[in-house]
């Protein structure tokens, strides 16, 4: 099984993203999804050396929507932000957050969420990963910025990956 | 009819398709093989040129043989004309097509010497370059043209570039930059023509051509004249023709022989369309553009000629050859008579030969000479002309040295180089008795010969056989330099592998002549057919697809 | 087919003005605002907000229109999120280097020692196709 | 509309032009793709019964099988292989300018500066 | 097209994320630094992404849908390759 | 048959003798021989019929359709030229046989010979007057091949080329000549020309054709001013000489004018052209001929001095003087042949020709010179001689000739002046040379020659002798039958007898005579040396020739510097130019205007797109040259542009495409931008100043400008006109019936028109595999061989998020870490995404083509975000094989129709009953498809590996520098 399906999650996505492409296709594209989803992760299995484990889907979940809330909101916050240019409160900076997650997986969805999250975005991790670096277009408070990040985002990856 | 016709008339319409997909499946074959397996890769490129080169004559044969039907189409995709694409062999095409292949055997037999093993890829760029003169020669629709002109030109591109090396590279760049604005150019003209008459086939734009209305006429020969630009840049033409010396002289040996094929396809693109779309049959824009044509021939002509003037190079001596003879090729077309044209088909072959040869011999002369390592110094283009040798003696016809009046044995080899040399000049010049004499003879006989000759064809005779001069001075010039001489230096080593294709180009040549009347008889009816295209618009639109197949 | 009713008109109309909106006005904050990193942010909105709404108009839409829920067009958001960042850390990370080569005041290198990069000297830099800072 | 079309077509192949006029290999290249744009537009441009808006030549059973109701597919499709010969091109132009770069180490077209006249002007 | 708002709206959408592709361009012309045009060529492919949506609905048709995904999936491609030029100074190592 | 034989045999045995080996000096001499002399009695066996006023003919049918049948016509003029040829050759040959060494390479001697005397007889017997301008084309070159056979030594090549240049340009104003002739008389049989010489001379074109005739007869005959070819080509050894000079060569031109003589002859230009430069050739080559120091030298002169003599009879327009030209042709070849032989006599048997050395030879070779003063006093006019008989006449005819006064008196004089030339350089030929003491010093010892040698010399003097005294006898039925043709049919009423009473001819030989004499003891005798430097080089047109020459080449070379260029950006312009005058001429010959058709309604987006668009293109054009990272930037802005154009006019197929190569290109010109040197920008500023540049700029905008107003022109003119449907309809009509598919764009690539896309994959493959040879020879330029300085001016201890992925295990870390897990990730989706795209090709939007270049760039961006060596450590990439098998993939199902009897290409439907799945649709053109895809993966990825490989050079470098450093900073630390 592992064999065949080295990356289980991936194989999923592939068959959703397949089903989503083609959603009115009858058998035919119910057997190509399953080729597909075994198939294209076998094939490229050599580029994705690294396995993934996720847990706690409910967590996954409320992360997701907290991150589209969150975003939202930033959006809104930003283009108020950009649109009374005049009242722009607090200097735009960066800002240090000490990490503890490693898992490179969880690093990267934690770069995508602030990097989707307009307001922030990623500007540097160490080598170590232990400090990440951001770029934050209003900071009123780096504490705040920083705790948010870490309460918010990276706690739940951590659980997500690392558990 | 004899047999060896029977059997290919049965093969027929799917022979036509054979010089296009051989060399094709011939070039994946190679490009599976690992590059250690050389001479596995030489074997089965020498195998499918020879193959080529004899499907090539069996095509010949076959419209030289039948009588009904002289136009073979082929409906790739099984499409009817002028919606799908289509092929068709001609005599014109089958005759190109004989002396792509002839050269090309000449080439790779010449290349399995030394050459192929100058770069990587060398046979499968090879067997390209075959794939895309094989169809642009036969292909009858507009735009498919384009695509293996494009494809013949990379295959050229990779194949100059072949050994690599500063000369090949710069030169590389011009021709590369030139082509690809020449490539723009026919696209123009072709999405103008399309736009104008709806349609690709080449046949079919002669049919629609007398329809268009006045008030499209304007665009219509625009977009023809932006085309001819397209193979005028090809064929080499004055003034766009800078980058073919240097390109063909930087260009290894066996290459540059088939580079001299490469001009000839613009001579061929236009002899094939401007009697089609031009004709008389065209109507309102009948014999356009063929003063303009002949003007850039006649301009084209004395570039060559005074480019071998002054060239100390065999090599460039061989580029400027290349453009004297498609601008003798343009010049007469631009006249636009069936039996002038009948014989610059016939002049066209030879003096490809004979080019052709002398990119191979040049090689040889310049490894004999100094082992291929650079040019001799009296080979630099600032040398001054006049060089001792020319200079008046001061002892005028006397000598006091009894044994310097023993002449020297020549080795065969040098004697097998100094005759291929000569009958290559005898070629070139038009001198008798080779093919270029009787072609250029054709030409101007048939250009005289109507009633009431222009005064075009009266220029194009002194200009002939003014051009026919200057190439003679350059070619005895640089022919004494290397065979008289230079005396002292020891015998060329000369493989039979780089002697068979020369000797064979030549003994074409020279067939050309011993056959010239069935020749003569083979090319008048091309051009005949050339002039009058209504068989061929006929056979090409007529031609039914096979009967529905399960689609 | 029938006419479409008010309602999704207006809500895809007004989806659909937001979202071009949005990008306008972040287009306008790539343009006004004063820094690279401050300019950083606004993409970011029409890779979100501005790209939801009109997906979202664009759904409900076709919905409508031929019967079927086109949840594909939804693909495009999960892969402008995955690529977004992709760009973006490259980015930054680019800024980052050549601002602190060029001695701007920018954090140092976060894993660095003490020692800081050399200012740039000269007009050695490769980079010098790119543009002149 | 076809105003701005025309104007287009105009503005990339004079640029195009302008940059195939330049000394250096880059200015070519980048010329040269500027023309295959250009000309890639004008072969779309010859479409039969013009340029048309929303009717893409993908066949709908609704719709009665003529130009009225289609574009014209011929020139799309030409469109589609002059962009990949455009394309396979530029990436051999590109190759071939980079060893010219490396052999003459200069980047002008003719694989050497122009000797310098006068107070060193370089074209 | 048988609404009454959209017909309205649509264009005018479509001329905004025009002029929000000016904008960008305006980006990339007054620079000041290479970067900045990189950030501003890719909000330019993400605004013409928004583009192609609008015009599918605009036109009713999905075939054009295709080419939105293809921008999402690919469009970083070529301003990731310009970013790590700028920051290693070659694209492949 | 024999006719034929005559003209075969020599070239047959010319290579035989060609492949003998080459000391078989015996067995070619006698093969030439014999040849030669069976051509001499064949032709002489002829001569019954020949005289009964025969014209023997014979014709080839060869090529009917150009007029071109080889044919043999062999009338007395020609006849009696046969004889000289093919006898004057078998003594030549027997000479040739003893005065050749024994180390010489005879056979390709004697096969030249035999092959001249071949072309030599080709001319004289032509029955076509194409035919005769081939052989005398012949001629030339094998005469070239003669006077260089000793080419070891410069005069002889020198001579040699001499000799072709002059006498092939003569024979290319042969070949114009002879086209005229055949325009005006409508065939090109020579019986037919000599028939309609009314209509030739009445004809506008006879200045021109008489011009160009007596350009090849005066070049081949060595008048002046063309005869400084002819003592140039003395460099030959001597057998050769006394047969070129003699009986063949530059008799062929005095042949022509001969032959031709009943067409052109008897006009005023004629007369004054041929008989003017045939006077002035007379007094100048006997003038010439007396300052001569070279034995062979006073031979050639005479020579032309002689020929000058022919050419003023046959100019004389008179048939008396032209029957006395015929005979003095036959009487020059004699004596003249003689005489050279003698010559080579006595330098082959003294080792020397410099007759100031050569003295008394009478007494070592007494034979020799008793024979070679008798041929001497031939050449001189003496009385019981040949040579009296024709100058006599000669004399005669110009006395009687009607002309004005001036002409009447001058000729005469002129004739008794040359007279006395002839006799003053002949003394000195005899005299200096046998007379007075045995010189000394000679190199060798003069002695008599072998017996053979000297029997052709023997046996010409006595014809001249026997000629000479008894001529009606001898000579006279041979000059009546070889006079007749060439006067037109009757003869002129002449007599040979040696006495005709004491007349003015005899007055003016006699006062030659005592002129010559007095000339010679007066003048020559004391100041030799003196005048004949000062002659020689006041006269020596060889001098002119080459100045000519050198001036030809000069100007050749000035020419093609002026008339062509080597740089790129002149060239450029020529093919703009040129190309923008192509298209617009036509438009503005048929005042095209634009038409009238209605226009889409504008849009407010499309035309900002286009302003972006435009902008973007200005603005690249603007940067490209100093900042090429912006101009990479706005071309890719264009390109947007571009795309979204093809999708709002219907066409999402291009717009697709166009969207993946844009992203494709841009990568790789970034590729290539790594290895392009630095701009120095400081020197903008100070360049743009130039007024040269300037200048330069302004007129290459104003040449883009118009060139994109007219290309905008022609787009808006093509646009804004009703055409009809063309073949469209049938297009949109037979997709899905026949094509199987909706997408008729796709259909159209994959099946109507799927050749093309065979043919563009084929290119995309090529330049792959070029790109990839070319690079494997790649050699990077010294300044961009190190690391990027982004990569170098990083410390190698600091510790920095920088990684090279070079160096990392797994390059997930540092700044590449984030986008490397999302681009891996992102992979298998690209992949996904391009087997939808190719699946639904058919009838959506996509195809093979788009699906092989994303997945070809979701690949791409591994080898980004990863480096090359990760990649392929982890992944086998064969690219070439990718490409094989897709150009074998789309030719197999494009021969997989023949195999079902169908065309290639010809696409096939296939339909399944899967089990469970149901009916299942395959078009052929899928697999065609899957084709195309994977070779666009194959050359996409060949292509982009290829470059970025090539930065594995640069870390190898860098590596090599540190080492490198490292020693030395070593030894610095320690110092």
């Amino acid at each position: 099984m592992k064999r065949l399906l080295p990356a289980p999650l991936v194989s999923v996505g592939l068959a959703l993203a397949w089903w989503l492409l083609n959603p009115d296709g009858g058998r035919g594209q119910l057997v190509l999804a399953l080729l597909l989803a075994i198939g294209l992760p076998l094939l490229l299995q050599g580029l994705r050396p690294q396995r993934v484990r996720v847990r706690h889907p409910l967590t996954v979940l409320r992360l997701c929507l907290r991150v589209m809330l969150d975003t939202t909101r930033s959006n809104i916050a930003v283009l108020r932000y950009l649109l009374q240019p005049s009242r722009r409160p607090h200097p735009a900076g960066f800002v240090h957050i000490p990490l503890q997650v490693r898992d490179p997986n969880a690093l990267a969805v934690l770069a995508m969420i602030v990097c989707i999250t307009p307001g922030t975005v990623w500007a540097e991790l160490s080598l170590d990963r232990s400090l990440l670096m951001l770029h934050v277009l209003e900071v009123a408070d780096a504490q705040a910025v920083a705790a948010h990040v870490q309460r918010c985002y990276e706690a739940p990856l951590m659980e997500i990956f690392e558990s | 009819m004899n047999p060896a016709l029977q059997a290919i008339a049965a093969l027929m319409p799917h022979l036509i398709l054979v010089p296009i997909a051989l060399p094709l499946f011939t070039a994946a074959l190679l490009l599976v093989l690992r590059e250690e397996r050389e001479r596995l890769k030489l074997a089965i490129n020498l195998g499918s040129t020879m193959l080529g080169f004899l499907v090539s004559v069996a095509l010949l044969a076959w419209t030289a043989g039948a009588e009904t039907q002289t136009v073979g189409v082929y409906l790739p995709g099984n499409w009817p004309a002028p919606f799908g694409i289509t092929l068709a062999l001609d005599r014109l095409a089958a005759l190109m097509l004989l002396t792509a292949n002839t050269v090309a055997l000449a080439s790779i037999l010449f290349a399995s010497a030394r050459w192929h093993r100058a770069g990587v890829l060398y046979h499968t760029l090879f067997q390209f370059q075959l794939m895309g003169l094989a169809g642009a020669f036969l292909t009858a629709d507009l735009f498919n043209l384009f695509v293996f002109f494009e494809i013949l030109l990379a295959a050229s591109y990779g194949l100059l570039l072949h050994g690599s090396g500063q000369a090949r590279v710069q030169s590389g760049l011009h021709y590369i930059a030139i082509n690809l604005a020449a490539s723009t150019l026919f696209l123009i003209g072709a999405a103008l023509l399309y736009g104008i008459t709806g349609t690709l086939n080449m046949a079919d734009i002669a049919r629609a051509m007398s329809d268009v209305p006045q008030a499209h006429r304007g665009l219509l020969n625009a977009g023809a004249a932006t085309l001819a630009m397209a193979f005028l840049i090809k064929a080499g033409v004055w003034p766009l023709n800078f980058w073919l010396v240097p390109a063909y002289a930087a260009a290894a040996a066996p290459v540059g022989a088939l580079f001299a094929v490469l001009t000839k396809v613009g001579v061929y693109a236009l002899l094939r369309l401007w009697p089609l779309w031009f004709g008389e049959a065209a109507g309102l824009s009948g014999q356009w553009g063929g003063a303009y044509l002949y003007g850039a021939g006649m301009a084209t002509m004395a570039f060559g000629a005074l480019g071998m003037l002054a060239s100390q190079r065999l090599n460039y001596l061989a580029g400027h050859a290349a453009i004297l003879s498609s601008g003798t090729l343009l010049a007469a077309m631009g006249l636009g008579q069936a039996d002038v044209t009948s014989g610059l088909i016939y002049y066209l072959p030879g003096s490809t030969l004979a080019g052709a040869s002398l990119f191979l011999l040049s090689d040889l002369i310049k490894r004999w000479r100094n082992d291929g390592a650079s040019i001799a110094p009296y080979e630099r283009d600032d040398t001054p002309f006049l060089t001792p040798e020319l200079l008046p003696s001061e002892t005028f016809n006397l000598d006091d040295e009894q044994q310097i009046l023993v002449g020297r044995v020549i080795q065969a080899a040098t004697a097998f180089l100094g005759l291929a040399f000569l009958l290559i000049t005898l070629v070139i010049t038009g001198l008798p008795p080779l093919s270029g004499f009787i072609g250029k003879f054709a030409m101007l006989t048939a250009a005289l010969g109507s009633a009431a000759a222009t005064p075009k064809a009266w220029w194009l005779l002194a200009l002939m056989l003014l051009t026919g001069f200057m190439a003679l001075l350059a070619m005895t010039r640089v022919g004494i330099r290397h065979f008289w001489a230079a005396h002292d230096r020891r015998a060329p080593q000369l493989r039979m592998l780089e002697g068979l294709p020369i000797a064979g180009l030549l003994a074409a040549c020279v067939a050309l002549v011993v056959q010239a009347a069935a020749v003569m008889h083979y090319t008048s009816q091309a051009a005949r057919a050339l002039h009058a295209p209504v068989q061929y618009i006929e056979e090409i639109l007529a031609t039914p697809p096979r009967e529905a197949p399960g689609r | 087919m029938s006419a479409m009713p008010l309602w999704l008109d207006l809500l895809v109309s007004l989806l659909v003005v937001a979202g071009a909106a949005i990008a306008l006005i972040a287009s306008m904050g790539l343009l006004t605002l004063p820094s690279f990193f401050t300019r950083t942010h606004p993409p970011a909105m029409i890779a979100t907000l501005a790209c939801w709404c009109i997906l979202h108009a664009a759904f409900a839409y076709f919905w409508w229109a031929t019967g079927s829920a086109p949840l594909r067009l939804y693909l495009i958001a999960f892969f402008v999120a995955i690529t977004v960042p992709i760009t973006s850390v490259f980015l930054l990370r680019a800024a980052l280097f050549r601002a602190r080569r060029a001695g701007a005041d920018v954090p140092p290198n976060l894993s660095g020692h003490a020692r800081a990069l050399p200012p740039q000297a000269g007009a050695s830099g490769q980079e010098q196709h790119a543009a002149r800072d | 509309m076809e105003v701005v079309l025309a104007l287009a077509i105009g503005v990339l192949a004079g640029c195009g032009v302008w940059l195939t006029l330049r000394p250096r290999t880059f200015q070519v290249i980048m010329g040269l793709t500027l023309l295959s744009y250009a000309v890639n537009l004008f072969i779309f441009a010859s479409a039969r019964l013009g340029l048309v808006v929303n009717k893409a030549p993908v066949l709908d059973p609704a719709k009665p099988l003529d130009l009225l109701h289609y574009a014209d597919p011929l020139p799309q499709a030409l469109v589609l292989t002059a962009i990949v010969i455009g394309f396979a091109m530029t990436a051999l132009f590109l190759v071939v300018l980079l060893a010219l770069r490396g052999m003459s180490g200069t980047d002008h077209v003719d694989g050497a500066e122009p000797e310098r006249r006068r107070g060193g002007t370089r074209r | 097209m048988n609404a009454n708002i959209l017909p309205w709206a649509l264009p005018l959408a479509m001329g905004m994320l025009a002029l929000a592709m000016a904008l960008c361009l305006m980006r990339i012309l007054r620079r000041p630094t290479a970067q900045d045009r990189i950030l501003a060529l890719d909000a330019m492919y993400l605004n013409a992404m928004l583009l192609v949506l609008v015009l599918c609905i605009y036109w009713g048709s999905t075939v054009y849908f295709e080419a939105a995904l293809l921008i999402a999936v690919l469009g970083f491609a070529a301003s990731t390759a310009l970013a790590k030029f700028l920051l290693r100074g070659e694209v492949i190592e | 048959m024999s006719l034929w034989l005559l003209l075969v045999l020599p070239f047959a045995a010319s290579v035989l003798a060609a492949l003998l080996p080459a000391n078989a000096r015996n067995l070619e001499s006698t093969l030439a021989a014999v040849v030669a002399l069976w051509c001499t009695l064949q032709s002489a066996l002829l001569f019954p019929e020949i005289a009964a006023g025969q014209v023997l003919q014979a014709e080839l049918v060869w090529m009917p359709q150009l007029g071109l049948n080889p044919s043999v016509r062999l009338d007395g003029f020609a006849w009696m030229f046969c004889m000289l040829v093919f006898g004057i050759g078998t003594l030549v040959v027997l000479y040739a046989r003893y005065y050749m060494s024994p180390s010489d390479p005879v056979p390709r001697f004697f096969s030249f010979l035999l092959a001249f005397m071949g072309a030599m007889a080709g001319v004289v017997v032509s029955g076509n007057t194409i035919q005769l301008a081939f052989f005398w084309e012949l001629t030339s070159l094998f005469s070239f091949l003669l006077i260089g056979y000793w080419h070891h030594r410069r005069d002889a090549r020198r001579g040699a080329r001499m000799a072709l240049t002059v006498t092939a340009a003569g024979g290319l104003a042969l070949l114009g000549a002879m086209l005229m002739l055949g325009h005006i008389v409508g065939s090109y049989s020579l019986d037919a020309t000599l028939a309609a010489g009314e209509q030739v001379r009445t004809h506008a074109l006879y200045p021109a054709v008489l011009a160009l005739v007596l350009l090849a007869a005066f070049t081949k005959s060595a008048q002046f001013p063309f005869h400084f070819w002819l003592p140039n080509a003395m460099a030959a050894p001597t057998p050769v000489s006394s047969y070129l000079h003699s009986a063949t060569m530059v008799k062929a031109g005095v042949f022509l004018l001969a032959r031709l003589w009943p067409v052109l002859g008897g006009t005023e230009p004629w007369l004054w052209w041929v008989g003017g430069i045939g006077v002035a050739t007379l007094l100048l080559g006997g003038f010439i001929a007396m300052f001569q120091r070279d034995l062979k030298g006073v031979l050639a002169y005479s020579t032309i001095s002689h020929l000058g003599l022919i050419t003023l009879l046959l100019g004389l327009n008179s048939e008396l003087a032209t029957v006395a030209a015929v005979f003095h042709i036959m009487n020059h070849a004699t004596f003249k042949a003689s005489l050279f032989m003698a010559a080579g006599i006595v330098d082959h048997e003294s080792g020397t020709r410099d007759m100031q050395r050569l003295s008394g030879l009478r007494h070592a070779m007494p034979i020799t010179a008793t024979l070679a003063t008798v041929a001497s006093a031939a050449m001189a006019g003496v009385p019981l001689l040949n040579g009296f008989l024709s100058k006599e006449m000669f004399f005669s005819e110009t006395v009687f000739l009607d002309a004005s006064p001036l002409v009447a008196i001058s000729l005469p004089v002129a004739a008794t002046v040359a007279g006395m030339f002839s006799v003053a350089y002949s003394l000195r030929l005899t005299v200096s040379v046998f007379f007075g003491p045995l010189a000394s010093d000679l190199p060798r010892q003069p002695h008599e020659p072998r017996r053979w040698m000297r029997v052709p010399v023997e046996l010409l003097v006595a014809i001249c002798l026997l000629v000479g005294m008894f001529p009606q006898w001898a000579i006279g039925p041979i000059l009546a039958t070889a006079a007749q043709p060439v006067v037109g049919g009757h003869l002129p009423a002449y007599s040979l007898s040696l006495w005709h009473g004491p007349n003015a001819a005899l007055t003016m030989s006699a006062i030659a005579m005592a002129g010559g004499i007095f000339l010679y003891w007066g003048l020559l005798r004391s100041h030799t040396q003196r005048h004949t430097r000062l002659w020689q080089d006041r006269l020596d047109a060889s001098r002119v020739f080459h100045a000519l020459l050198t001036l030809a080449t000069h100007g050749a070379r000035s020419a093609r510097r002026m008339l062509s260029t080597r740089r790129l950006q002149w060239q450029m312009r020529w093919l703009v130019v040129t190309s923008f005058l192509a298209a617009a001429l036509p438009l503005w010959s048929a005042r095209t205007h634009w038409g009238e058709r209605a226009l889409l309604p504008p849009s407010f987006t499309l035309t900002v797109l286009w302003l972006v668009g435009g902008a973007c293109a200005i603005a690249a054009a603007w940067q490209a040259k100093f900042h090429r990272l912006a101009a990479l930037i706005l071309v890719g802005g264009t390109g947007l542009c571009v795309s979204l154009t093809f999708l709002w006019f219907s066409a999402p197929d291009l717009a697709l495409t166009q969207f993946a190569v844009e992203f494709v290109t841009t990568v790789l010109i970034l590729l290539g931008l790594r290895w392009l040197p630095r701009r120095d920008e400081t020197l903008r500023a100070a360049r743009a100043e130039q007024l040269r540049t300037r200048a330069r700029r302004v007129s290459d905008g104003f040449i883009a400008s118009i060139c994109g107003l007219g290309m905008a022109w022609l787009a808006y003119a093509l646009m804004s006109r009703d055409f009809t449907h063309g073949t469209a309809t049938y297009f949109l009509e037979q997709a899905l019936p026949q094509g199987g598919g909706s997408n008729v764009v796709n259909v159209m690539l994959v099946d109507f028109r799927g050749f093309d896309t065979f043919g563009e994959i084929v290119v995309l493959g090529i330049v792959a595999c070029t790109v990839y040879a070319l690079l494997r020879r790649f050699r990077p330029a010294r300044e961009t061989m190190d690391l990027p300085p982004q990569q170098r001016l990083l410390p190698a201890d600091l510790q920095t998020d920088l990684l090279n992925p070079r160096h990392a295990s797994d390059t997930a870390v540092g700044y590449l870490m984030v986008p490397a897990v999302l681009a891996r990730l992102l992979l298998p989706f690209s992949a996904l995404i391009a087997v939808h795209l190719f699946l639904r090709g058919h009838d959506q939007p996509g195809g093979g083509f788009v699906a092989g270049l994303v997945l070809s760039l979701g690949l791409i961006v591994q080898y980004l975000v990863s480096g090359a060596a990760w990649v392929e450590a982890h992944v086998r990439v064969l690219p070439e094989r990718w490409m094989a098998a897709g150009l074998l993939c789309a030719l197999f199902t494009g021969l997989g129709a023949l195999y079902f009897g169908y065309p290639f290409l010809t696409s096939h439907m296939l339909q399944l009953q899967l089990p469970w799945l149901g009916e299942l649709h395959l078009a052929s053109a899928l697999f065609f498809d899957i084709g195309v895809a994977l070779l666009v993966v194959g050359a996409t990825l060949l292509i982009l590996t290829a470059i970025a490989h090539q930065s594995v050079r640069s870390h190898r470098f860098h590596a090599h520098l540190l080492a490198e450093r490292q020693p030395a900073a070593a030894q610095g630390g320690q110092g």
